[in-house]
């Protein structure tokens, strides 16, 4: 098992998720955050004094799936996020030990 | 003013005039009597009054929408903004007959449904404006309820409970006390309705609270009872701070003419009660919380207002500042009463500030009045009067109140299920949540910065 | 009041008149005559109705800013409140005179520009004061646009589109109606502007909004219409009871008169039709959609205001409900009507409110108006009138507005860019989140427990 | 009005009068003359713009609250809360007698305190009317200061100071200028306070805030400047135009008096003035910092009002155009300057706005006054009057209110611990969040699904 | 060390925190989130057009722990924060490289 | 790679952002979450009855960096975050299968 964590726009959530959605793919966490990388943010002023605006809004979507997804969905959400201007964001893969469906207490593959 | 102008006005040239009729106006309003331009007078102070006390169901929105969570906020306005509206409908086609129409035996008004009917009647002001002034404190004592009730109330049975207090409940205290009916007779002292308004909501407010039930987990399996703050008090202090302005409407309006000399000590003796209980909450939550706690003191302001709505007319302004003082002790001591001894949950704490509050104001009155109150002299007889009023319309409010609830349970249930109520009730009866930015809405494409809710400010 | 104490008020000595003047004052008042009495209440009156009128700009800014979302709040802001400071200044030097100066043929005023040259002209109240109360009321035209075109409208196109509002498309139309042109020569009747400031907004949005064009994913690629709910319904709701509140201003102090006996009855009618319309709204939206929409039910309200509005002074109570009624519903299926079939994408409701209501309601004084009305014996001559009368106002509007958004599309643009739009108009035009913990806002280097935020609250 | 009708009113009878007393009424009130309805329409005036003006502490707070951090809230809430609860008490108690009571050789007032011994006094309305207005006055003054030295300032430390200058400071200056004292007899003008409210208010917050110091990270180690924005610009807003509302009553109410002609030229002159502020506020940061800036344009409707209160009857429409556009003007580089130079922390602009703004608008009748004015040609007297007014109150409130801050801050300390400023006042000083869904808050067991914070609207 | 990452119904937090605290495990970190899996949401209108309400609140909570507790948390966890309904939930366990405590410098073990 | 995961003060964001900046480091992710641990929060009151506020503010910054650089990152985060009272907040380090840049599609330490 994988987990895929990828921060990307917000604009763009409904569409990963429609894309992934099709290709069978529902389960997912999603955390509204912030961040910075190339992309800088800007200087803005209020009443007269400057404050930088350099942490932006991203979202961060994690799906644990089995290891044999994990290409094939990182080609789906890179190809549904992609604007091409920098600020696109990051998808990152981890190894996840097990499993446990609350509910049922199924492990595994079995309670993703 | 003539007939001429108005039928001008009718035609929608206000304001015309013009050229042509340069100079004739001024002249024109030379005609009028002081007599008429006095009965104007009464007239637009009651109207303006009126407004003021419209614009309490502002306050009481905010109040109420602050004060508890903000996934029942959408449901809780939805309350407010039905009150207000079929209040006022109902209480022209119903209450307003029972209240102030020609009374039977002192107990009920019987005729002017629909305002028909009462073409001989005279109120001092039009029958509209008096009409009017009347609806808009129909429609206050009604929207206290739902303070009391919220975060768990069907809105349907809420809506239906409405009914009931806009054309039975108040209509019937109204005609006791202020139609010329047994109270009034008696010589009981309510002059802008700490009773009459504020203990009818209050007492139904209590019948409701404890009928629905407290909210799920305001007490814990062993009676501990927690604590469930309000999602927004900015909201609650504005809506306190409206209410406050509203209430100059509320109790110096209600001398029903702008030409009574006690107006101005009216509203000398209300600011003074309200300013008085405010500081009394904060101190008396300071000393026993050991901070002083903004939602008690909010509510100490309502207090000092609603106890000295009974007496304003007849307390002198040392007397207004002892009865704000004792409304905002009170206060303090009877939302702990009601919450932890009796354990009936009252989210915006509406049973201690109307009901008990009210209660005490008109008592207060046998107290403090200067011209019959036992501290000036008055001995006790204004006070047992005060005393059986308040009993009086105490058991109507409660007994009409039970049977309400009782029966609107058994006919459309009284409370959401507990899943509608763990998720919240503006999902479940409006499917809407009260800020956009919906758990997990997706309705549209597009993405935005939510910077309002952007996690770190720094 | 004599000369003497007018100038003691001038210097600064308000009030003041002690213990050396003791009982001078009284025997002072004493000199004033009836009629002088009356001017000046009319004159109180007329400003009390618009410090009221003033107030319902909070109202539109909090419906416009809850209706909307989170990231264009600044910006909405910022289009109201420039909206009633610049189209103040701009009636007083324009408008003014177009609307109410010497008529040139019953089309169009010329003279008062800065107010200069108006000696001669009687308003029935000092020239100021009536100013005063129209040129609230040319602002409250003005900020209906906002609403329509918000979320996507450049500033400095916005703020151009105001001028030319309260410079020339209200004022003509002001003139044809309440300045003595052409309509009200016909008869037409609009009591206190269902059809002059409220379809003038409400056609002015229509037009913006359709040449602006939608809202980036409000209509799918197939035509779908995905919802975009507002970020903070209690700012709307507070919003609408602060209209509602103004709007007795605005409705009962359109008589310019404080001693004009249709006061009251006009109180009386414009809270049943708000109220009746109301529960109308509601009540289809749950018949319709399953659940009591709260966002169509706060525009009811509105809708049954704007509704009334032409009638307030002729139709009786019952006619005030059947008007609301009506109101409430047709706003729904307007609503729904502009936003699904027309696909024109009005945030808030304004076409919908103001543009339908606003003509509704004029034409319903040809239906109701118990002196000449269709359903009270009068015959259809009124309504013929009427309905010319909404008709040659929506055409002038739309012409006007039409070529006006073109101009503006031309010198400045009418839109932002898409990536401003996604981003929020808050921060691409003024730099600044609505709400203070900005996306990564790092200015300074103290954190702080936004417990505003807290992700759980349990 | 008969004494009959007033004691039915003070039993509590109120509009009851039926069908037995059915045409009495109206009788009644023809034996009313023209003198006491003339009485009656200036207490009606003069109460009604006190409630206004007590409306404009709902403003203050809104806009305090929203131009400060989320985390703050509550505390400056409850600052604004109680300064207008104990400022009304103690101006009743002490300010009132020291402001208007026999005066003692110009300098202060001796008699009134509690308003006992002030039966000879005749205020040309009733005395309770007259305290009521002043009372509402006096706690705008103390209110100022609050939002200056919010996020930082020990509440304690804050009612304090309250105290202090609701009881000698202000009550000084008022008898100064309007209580007969040495100004009014110099000529001062100041008809409705820019000085006397405002100035005092802003040369107060001025000291409280240096003496109090900067914010937590509000300048960096190497003196650069730290933006620290607003958690909630929506409530500024919802301030400034509730603040605007109220100063029509401000203003057009300190005529005390309802037919006082000059009452609908100073409405004008009020919104003329502020809408030119806002305008060119508005302007300036757009033209200074490339975006309008929507905070500072919010303070600039404000420092225009202040700055046409002193001038509201005396100056011109045109000249109040004029008065409100170097207001406008002067707020943006006096923030600037006290914020970027002076280093002085003023988290809400009131410094400038009142203190600012307050001195200009009182030097600005000396230059706009018709009458007198340099510009009207009326040479330099008046306006060396006028600064000499402003110089003499600002030594004065500046002397005492640092002796009152160095002796609060001797007695209980003036500052929170830097750990609880960081934390917040909120939680720090009363124990809870303004938004309820508290840091980590696990009071009860039952979740919830806060929509409101859920992160992502897409 | 392993990182224990539950997603589970914002109602549970309180039981859920109250029974680890019972088993003597107080350090944490909680995140709000949004979610979905089998559990869909709903579709509702607003002014007559519809949404979909289909990423639905959770918490996530994030423990470090020993190795040897993984299996005792689990089981913790499950039990406190099980309802039987769809939605309630999953745990995913991760391998941890290492820990420090920043206000001592500690690693490893001792850190948590 | 490894992922560096930070749970600190909010009131120290804006002085380790700065300090990792100096060290050329400007990719992370910020989420705003609330924790508890040694530090346990307190007892006020509302309305007369008692609530914990137990679960404290706090921010969790990732960063996704090449090897070399852990000990490094780590080293810079603790100095700046470090205010020495209890309730400063943990460092975790997890390892990273891979990285993609949306972008891009770049893979790897190129990712990041
Ligand atoms: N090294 C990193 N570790 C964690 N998150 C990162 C890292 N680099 C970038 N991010 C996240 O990815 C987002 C986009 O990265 P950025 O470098 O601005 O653009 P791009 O992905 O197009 O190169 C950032 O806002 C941040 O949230
Ligand atoms: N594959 C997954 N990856 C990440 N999170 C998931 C995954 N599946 C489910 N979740 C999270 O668990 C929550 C509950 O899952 P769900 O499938 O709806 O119910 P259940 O756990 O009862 O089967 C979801 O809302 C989501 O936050
Ligand atoms: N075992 C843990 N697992 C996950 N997060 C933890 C753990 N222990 C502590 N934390 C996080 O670190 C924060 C600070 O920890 P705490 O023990 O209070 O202080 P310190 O780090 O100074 O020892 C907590 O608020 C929590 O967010």
């Amino acid at each position: 098992m994988k987990k895929i964590e990828c921060i990307f726009r917000p604009s763009k959530l409904e569409q990963v998720k429609e894309a992934l959605s099709m290709y069978g793919i529902n389960g997912m966490t999603v955390t509204h955050v912030i961040g910075c990388g190339i992309q800088k943010g800007k200087t803005e002023l209020y009443r007269g004094s400057e404050y930088s605006l350099d942490l932006l809004p991203k979202v961060k979507i994690e799906i644990i799936i089995k290891d044999e997804l994990v290409r094939q969905v990182i080609d789906i959400i890179s190809s549904a996020a992609k604007t091409g201007q920098i600020g696109d964001g990051k998808i990152f893969v981890y190894d996840v030990e097990t499993a446990i469906r609350i509910r049922t207490g199924e492990t595994g593959d079995d309670a993703i | 003013m003539s007939k001429k102008w108005i039928n001008l006005m009718r035609t929608g040239l206000l304001g015309v005039l013009f050229w042509v009729l340069a100079g004739i106006a001024v002249a024109d309003t030379g005609d009028i009597t002081a007599g008429e331009i006095a009965f104007a007078v009464d007239t637009l102070w009651t109207l303006l009054a009126g407004f003021m006390v419209f614009f309490m169901h502002a306050g009481f929105t905010m109040v109420e929408t602050g004060f508890t969570r903000a996934k029942n906020a959408v449901n809780i306005i939805m309350k407010n903004i039905l009150t207000i509206s079929s209040g006022v409908i109902i209480f022209y086609a119903i209450g307003f007959a029972i209240a102030f129409g020609p009374s039977l035996g002192g107990f009920i008004g019987t005729k002017g449904f629909g305002l028909i009917g009462l073409e001989g009647a005279d109120f001092g002001v039009p029958l509209t404006g008096f009409w009017f002034f009347q609806a808009v404190f129909a429609a206050t004592a009604a929207t206290i309820v739902s303070g009391a009730v919220a975060e768990r109330t069907k809105f349907s049975a809420y809506l239906l409970f409405t009914v009931i207090i806009t054309s039975i409940t108040y209509p019937v205290v109204v005609h006791w006390v202020w139609g010329g009916g047994w109270l009034s007779e008696l010589g009981f002292v309510d002059f802008a309705g700490s009773t009459v308004v504020h203990s009818v909501g209050g007492w139904s407010a209590l019948v409701g609270a404890a009928l629905v039930g407290a909210r799920i987990g305001k007490y814990g399996t062993k009676g501990e009872v927690k604590a469930i703050p309000g999602h927004n008090i900015p909201f609650g202090a504005l809506g306190v701070l409206i209410l406050w302005f509203g209430w100059f409407g509320f109790n110096c309006g209600s001398t029903l003419s702008g030409t009574d000399e006690a107006i101005s000590s009216i509203a000398a003796t209300t600011i003074l009660s309200a300013s008085a209980a405010t500081v009394s909450a904060m101190a008396i939550t300071w000393l026993r919380y050991g901070k002083p706690d903004i939602s008690l003191t909010l509510n100490g302001a309502l207090g000092g207002l609603v106890g000295i709505t009974a007496g304003a007319a007849s307390v002198t302004l040392g007397g207004s500042l002892l009865v704000g003082l004792f409304s905002g002790a009170l206060l303090v001591l009877a939302v702990e009463f009601i919450d932890q001894k009796l354990k009936i949950d009252d989210p915006v704490g509406a049973i201690s500030v109307h009901g008990v509050c009210g209660a005490f104001g008109t008592l207060a009155v046998g107290l403090f009045s200067s011209e019959a109150g036992l501290f000036y002299g008055g001995g006790t007889s204004l006070l047992a009067i005060q005393a059986a009023g308040v009993f009086a319309v105490g058991i109507w409010v409660i007994l009409i109140s039970f049977l309400a609830f009782k029966l609107i349970g058994w006919v459309v249930g009284l409370r959401v299920s507990p899943e509608e109520e763990i998720e919240g009730l503006d999902v479940g009866e409006h499917g809407i949540s009260a800020y956009g930015n919906l758990a997990g809405k997706t309705g549209h494409p597009i993405g935005e910065a939510i910077v309002a809710n952007t996690p770190i400010s720094i």
